[in-house]
């Protein structure tokens, strides 16, 4: 009978398949990586108890859960049985131990896995685990980005340990991004790119329309990206910028300035210099280049205007990081004739600095496409607070899928969020026709870096606990008067105090004053020397007046001390630790000739110490030596790990080395 | 098995599937069982750090809340007993006045070694391991039940 | 080839007294043992002894309704076991469709088989509706049961539609936001009819446990209810009813 | 009403032959009643075991798609993030589908309402229980009368642009006219004359429904914009 027939073969079928998923199950590769695991193991271990207590290990999937760190769970140890294991040291993926990181292996239980390499915790398998799969969630950094990681807890500007990050986040704030884009900790962002109101006094219709066409080619170290504008959008653009009516007593300022004599060129030259203008501008690419480069700035700008800019430049400019020099009336004029006389493109059309005959219709136009690119983000008036940003939140970019992305006509791009953010900062517009964002014609390193910064804005700010306490104290500014002074001579511009200011400077003032004699810093103020001959970066002198420069001594080395500097090193120890004589050969000793210099002999790489004595306070200097990495991170001073008997000796020695002037007028003697 | 013998092939047949369909049903059941044995648990760590030796001097009797535990110092040592009455479950209480660990339950009464002094606990309370680790932090682990009387010196 | 063994056993098994209390007949070997097999069965005496073996035959009804049935007991069974590792609550729920696949031994192929199972039964129900209208068994006696069909259908579709949430991912959220809006359209009662059934007046954790509670509950048992009611009339109603012009 | 047909009563005192069997019948229904002269079998083992093969084949083909195809699971709701397109289940996607044209009193109450209380009232309504094929014994009056109902229905749906709904319908219009007089006729036209009207209604409905889900479930992108099914877009 036929349907007994179907029966039987329906039975067997049924019967064999719903065998097929208890045996896939059983087949799942995690078990088997487990086997492996055991014998591997059982050959490594160093005793017959260790190489049982491998063989005893059962098959079951292995956890790590972590309530305090949203609920995360991570089941990464499943396959990865040797992360914690001295013994996987070198063992073959996916059992070898995780290399040594500020976290790990001591502090799985504390932060997981997912924490730092991002990936989808609670998977079992090899494509969901590290985000492969079609429908997994978002997947695991790559090894190049993996510093993202360390940014999700860590949100300060510099992380240690995390390079690429810092320098990520670096060029973030160097090129504004958050003037756009809202980012956790950056809500009150200002960008640094001057009002636009006094362009028709500063310059012309010529010379603008070059530099909108694209600001990279009139200046090399702008950080004014190239917005791809039409003609007609310069047009209107230039209309609408020489159409803004500039403050009135700027107006006045430079139009008194136009009509001032002549200066001495060369003069000028030697105050040029002796203001260490390069120390953040640039003359044909000579310079640090955070500031614009001045080797055609005469052809940017009339006379009128630069004069007036350099007796004030925070009345044009408040955000600017230029200081303001104490320059007497006659010697600006002398240095703006040097500027005029050597700082010009001397190939340039005579008519660059022509104003502009403004077009009201084109000037409303104009104004319309201010807004409409953009343009207001960096370059906002003075009080205008930007209430809603122009470009999208970043929050949450790092935790983006890439399917939520579009890709647009970018085909050839592997669909990952790393490389649409890498794509969509080396070139914004190749996506699609009309996108806003406008082209900084950043270097892979830096695009590889913005990267990593990026992905480390989760959508979620990691939890208290978690977030780490920065190293480095909050930079406090002291208000008032000193503030005043700080704001003038613009010190955050180029010095680190805690974690604010530039890092144009090697020394951070956050110490400053457990480090220097209050004597010394009044007289380098008043006039400053290189302390290191090989950077280029120097403070200028600024010419401020004797009353400032002790007032900003005397508040800096009373205000920036580290009470963990002792003031007299030598309480408490025996007399012996001041045996100048063994610090001597402990100097030699050490090889520190092979980058200080001492008498007449030594190496340039570090500062002289021939004036240590008046210099430098005998607490620092021992600090100093017992670890200088505590004090700068990235300083290149070994760290000899020495005795508190042998720095104590080492201090008393470098206390005994007089100033150059002292030397020689003994030598002269 | 041939056509002739229609009732053996019948029987054949019939045998195969019901037997198909008996092993099936007996698959699905252990398949089922073992579905419905968890294989990961969210349960909190039993170990857990309860501090220093420094922080038992003798005479310290220190309840861990969330973990239900007593950690003791004493002349000899530290040790811990579990806070799980063993009448019936209910967390017990040091009362510091008496020096008595109390159930608020049914009224037992234990000494702060776990003996019963008093009421309808059936066993004294079970004294847990205290390990030391590497840093010299005093590790409890409540799931590690040992011998009463086992001190651990420090 | 049945074996002496094989049958000596099932003799022996069938001699039992506590075999005997549970099965009364004997050897389905007469006519008379068949039709007791199937009259003894709680499960079985929804059918009639007999049967006409017309009504065997595939093109008859194409075992439409038995489909859906079937689909029927295999949702009930996976979904019983899947509820085991179900939390409603956010965001647990989501959770908890990941343990199935992560951690839960043959997990995913349950919730798979739930799924598919779903849309299969809503698709065999529809199936199994236009199969009766074209084949007029809609007609007396059978108008009601029609009715009670149509029903049902409704049921299979609110059921499958609470289900739809119950994982909690975008497609879930959106799908039934859309749904619930549409309900929205509807003068006077749409409103709080929404409210009603979301808990809310978005879709939320209380929506959640809601569209749980009907899809675990409330819905299951209007359609045990039903469907026993449904099938019952088919059997007093002389059986399936196949093409017109078969009408018994 | 006259010439009632002849009532056969079925008598037949053997149970084992003929379950016995009392139908009360409304002068107005006439189902044929006739003598049952079938051939009956035991229902253990005969229908059982099919009704055993059925489930079992039920779940076979389930378990293999179970294990074929995993089901859907997108990344958790997040109420901020619509996905574009958002989607209903496929069995309200012609639903939305009709909401794309139609207002939402028109689409996601009426028209439902409506369907629902047609296939309720069916086995209640006289045309489905009487009705012979469509043009049988019927005039000219008929035809127009089915015509106007045909472009009223045409018409209505083009004032709102849906053509997914014209298109059938003046398809199906035009299949219900051509099998006027087709009982002379070919194959295809001889079918169609047999088809009565109810037949006619509940296949424009079907074929209506299957075609607006079918442009719902696969032709429809971001923004409920037309694409083809394999155009891939983001999804929010």
């Amino acid at each position: 009978m036929r349907a007994r027939h179907v029966f039987a073969i329906t039975s067997l079928v049924f019967l064999g398949v719903l065998a097929i998923s208890p045996a896939k199950n059983a087949l799942r590769p995690y078990r088997s990586l487990q086997q492996q695991f055991r014998k591997l193991g059982a050959t490594r271990a160093h005793s017959l108890k260790e190489a049982l207590r491998y063989e005893g290990q059962s098959v079951a999937i292995r956890q790590i859960w972590l309530p305090r760190l949203d609920g995360r769970v991570d089941r990464c140890a499943t396959c990865h049985l040797g992360a914690a294991d001295p013994v996987m040291a070198q063992a073959p993926e996916p059992f070898r131990l995780h290399p040594a990181t500020a976290h790990t292996p001591s502090e799985f239980d504390r932060f997981g896995c997912t924490s730092c390499h991002g990936g989808q915790g609670p998977a079992t398998s090899l494509e969901e685990a590290h985000g492969i799969a079609e429908d997994a969630g978002p997947p695991m950094l790559p090894r190049e980005q993996i510093e993202a990681g360390c940014g999700r807890c860590h949100s300060g500007e510099t992380v240690d340990e995390a390079p690429v990050l810092s320098r990520g986040r670096a060029v973030m704030t160097r090129f504004g991004c958050y003037a756009c884009h809202l980012v956790r900790g950056h809500e009150d962002f200002r960008s640094e790119a001057p009002p636009l109101t006094t362009i028709a006094l500063k310059t012309g219709a010529a010379w603008l329309r070059q530099w909108l066409k694209n600001p990279k080619t009139v200046d090399p170290n702008t950080t004014m990206p190239s917005f791809d504008l039409t003609d007609a959008e310069i047009d209107e653009l230039s209309h609408a910028l020489f159409g803004r009516t500039p403050p009135q007593e700027l107006a006045a300022a430079v139009a008194a300035a136009e009509r001032e004599g002549p200066g001495d060129p060369a003069a000028g030259k030697k105050i040029f210099s002796e203001a260490r203008c390069i120390s953040c501008h640039t003359v044909e690419g000579k310079g640090h280049g955070t500031a614009p480069e001045l080797s055609k700035v005469a052809t940017a700008a009339t006379r009128g205007w630069l004069l007036a800019f350099v007796r004030d430049p925070h009345a044009f400019n408040p955000r600017t990081r230029m200081p303001q020099y104490g320059f007497s009336p006659s010697e600006s004029r002398d240095v703006v004739a040097y500027l005029e006389d050597e700082l010009r493109d001397f190939d340039a059309p005579k008519d660059i600095l022509l104003p502009l005959r403004v077009n009201r219709t084109l000037a409303e136009k104009g104004e319309k496409a201010f807004r409409a690119r953009g343009c207001f983000a960096c370059h906002a008036g003075t009080g205008a607070t930007v209430a809603e940003r122009f470009g999208p939140d970043l929050n949450g970019v790092g935790d983006k899928k890439a399917r939520s992305l579009d890709f647009g006509k970018r085909e050839d791009l592997p669909r990952t969020t790393p490389a649409w953010l890498g794509a969509k900062l080396a070139n914004p517009r190749s996506f699609a026709q009309g996108l806003k964002m406008p082209s900084f014609d950043l270097p892979p390193d830096d695009v590889r870096a913005v990267v990593t910064a990026l992905l480390a804005l989760g959508a979620q700010p990691a939890p208290e606990a978690y977030r780490s306490a920065e190293r480095q104290p909050p930079g406090v500014i002291p208000g008032g008067e000193l503030g005043r002074l700080f704001d003038r001579y613009r010190c955050l511009s180029c010095h680190q105090i805690g974690d604010r200011g530039g890092d144009i400077s090697t020394a951070p003032l956050t110490h400053e004053g457990s480090k220097v004699r209050r004597e010394w810093l009044t007289s380098y103020l008043l006039v400053s020397y290189s302390i290191r001959p090989i950077i280029e970066e120097r403070m200028p002198i600024f010419r401020m007046s004797r009353a400032d420069a002790e007032l900003l001594a005397g508040a800096i080395t009373s205000f920036y001390v580290d009470p963990a500097i002792p003031q007299d090193p030598f309480a408490g120890h025996p007399d012996s630790d001041r045996d100048i004589g063994e610090g001597e050969r402990l100097y030699t000793s050490l090889g520190c000739r092979a980058c200080h210099i001492v008498g007449a002999a030594g190496g340039y790489y570090g500062p002289p110490l021939t004036d240590t004595q008046s210099r430098l306070q005998p607490g620092w200097v021992f600090a100093w030596l017992k670890g200088p990495q505590k004090w700068r991170a990235d300083v290149r001073c070994p760290d000899y790990g020495l005795t508190d008997t042998d720095a104590l000796r080492l201090t008393a020695y470098l206390e005994t080395l007089k100033a150059p002037a002292e030397t020689v007028a003994r030598g002269k003697s | 098995m041939s056509s002739s013998d229609p009732m053996k092939r019948r029987d054949f047949l019939t045998l195969t599937g019901v037997g198909a369909c008996a092993a099936a049903a007996a698959g699905a059941g252990l398949v089922t069982l073992d579905f419905l044995s968890p294989k990961v648990l969210f349960e909190p760590p039993t170990r857990f750090v309860a501090g220093t030796p420094l922080d038992f001097p003798e005479g310290t009797v220190r309840f861990n809340r969330e973990q239900r535990a007593y950690v003791i110092g004493t002349s000899g040592g530290v040790y811990a007993l579990t806070a799980v009455c063993t009448h019936l479950g209910c967390i017990t209480r040091y009362l510091s006045d008496e020096n008595v660990i109390a159930c608020p339950c049914h009224g037992s009464r234990f000494d702060v070694e776990g003996n019963v002094v008093h009421g309808p606990a059936p066993r004294p309370l079970p004294w847990i391991e205290v390990k030391q680790d590497t840093a010299g932090n005093l590790v409890v682990d409540t799931a590690a039940v040992i011998p009463a009387g086992t001190v651990l010196r420090v | 080839m049945r074996t002496p063994t094989v049958a000596a056993l099932s003799g022996w098994l069938r001699d039992t007294s506590v075999y005997r209390s549970i099965v009364r007949h004997g050897v389905e070997d007469t006519n008379l043992n068949r039709s007791l097999v199937v009259l003894e069965n709680l499960f079985l005496h929804v059918h009639p002894v007999k049967v006409r073996e017309k009504t065997l035959r595939l093109g008859h009804t194409f075992w439409l309704g038995g489909i859906t049935l079937a689909c029927t007991g295999i949702l009930f069974a996976t979904g019983i076991l899947l509820m085991f590792y179900y939390h409603p609550s956010v965001p647990q729920a989501y959770q908890d469709m990941k343990e199935l696949q992560f951690v839960v031994d043959n997990g995913l192929f349950l919730r798979n088989l739930h799924r598919w199972g779903a849309h299969l039964m809503v698709f065999a129900a529809f199936a199994h509706m236009l199969r009766v209208f074209y084949h007029r068994a809609y007609r007396p006696p059978r108008q009601f049961n029609w009715v009670v069909g149509v029903v049902l259908l409704l049921a299979t579709l609110g059921l499958s539609y609470t289900g739809y949430l119950l994982p909690w991912d975008q497609l879930a959220f959106w799908g039934v936001s859309v749904g619930t809006n549409m309900v929205r359209a509807a003068p006077w009662i749409g409103e709080p009819f929404r409210f009603l059934l979301l808990g809310g007046h978005v879709v939320s954790e209380n929506a959640l446990l809601r569209f749980y509670v009907l899809h675990c509950v409330v819905l299951p048992v209007t359609l045990i209810l039903l469907v026993s009611v449904h099938i019952w009339r088919v059997r007093k109603d002389g059986g399936v009813q196949g093409p017109p012009e078969d009408v018994p | 009403m006259s010439g009632l047909p002849p009532i056969a009563v079925v008598e037949s005192n053997d149970p084992l032959e003929t379950p016995r069997r009392v139908a009360l019948v409304h002068p107005d229904i006439r189902p044929a009643v006739r003598r049952s002269e079938e051939r009956m079998v035991m229902t253990f083992p005969h229908l059982i075991v099919r009704e055993i093969i059925l489930f079992q084949v039920v779940t076979i083909a389930l378990s293999i798609a179970a294990l074929l195809f995993d089901a859907p699971l997108q990344g958790i709701a997040n109420t901020t993030e619509t996905p574009n397109p958002a989607k209903a289940p496929w069995y309200f996607l012609g639903l939305q589908e009709l909401l794309h044209y139609f207002p939402p009193v028109v689409a996601g109450v009426l028209l439902p309402g409506l369907v629902v209380i047609a296939l309720v009232v069916i086995p209640y309504a006289r045309v489905n229980l009487t009705a012979g094929p469509l043009w049988t014994g019927r005039g000219p009056r008929a035809l127009l009368g089915v015509a106007a109902a045909i472009l009223a229905v045409a018409a209505f749906a083009a004032v709102f642009d849906c053509w997914p709904v014209v298109v059938p319908t003046l398809a199906v219009g035009a299949a219900m006219l051509a099998a006027r007089g087709g009982e002379r006729g070919g194959g295809t036209r001889r079918a169609f004359a047999r088809v009565t009207l109810p037949e006619w209604i509940m296949t424009w409905f079907v074929i209506v429904a299957s075609v607006l889900t079918i442009i719902g479930t696969f032709f429809r992108g971001p923004g409920w914009s037309f694409v083809w099914p394999w155009t891939t877009f983001r999804t929010w």
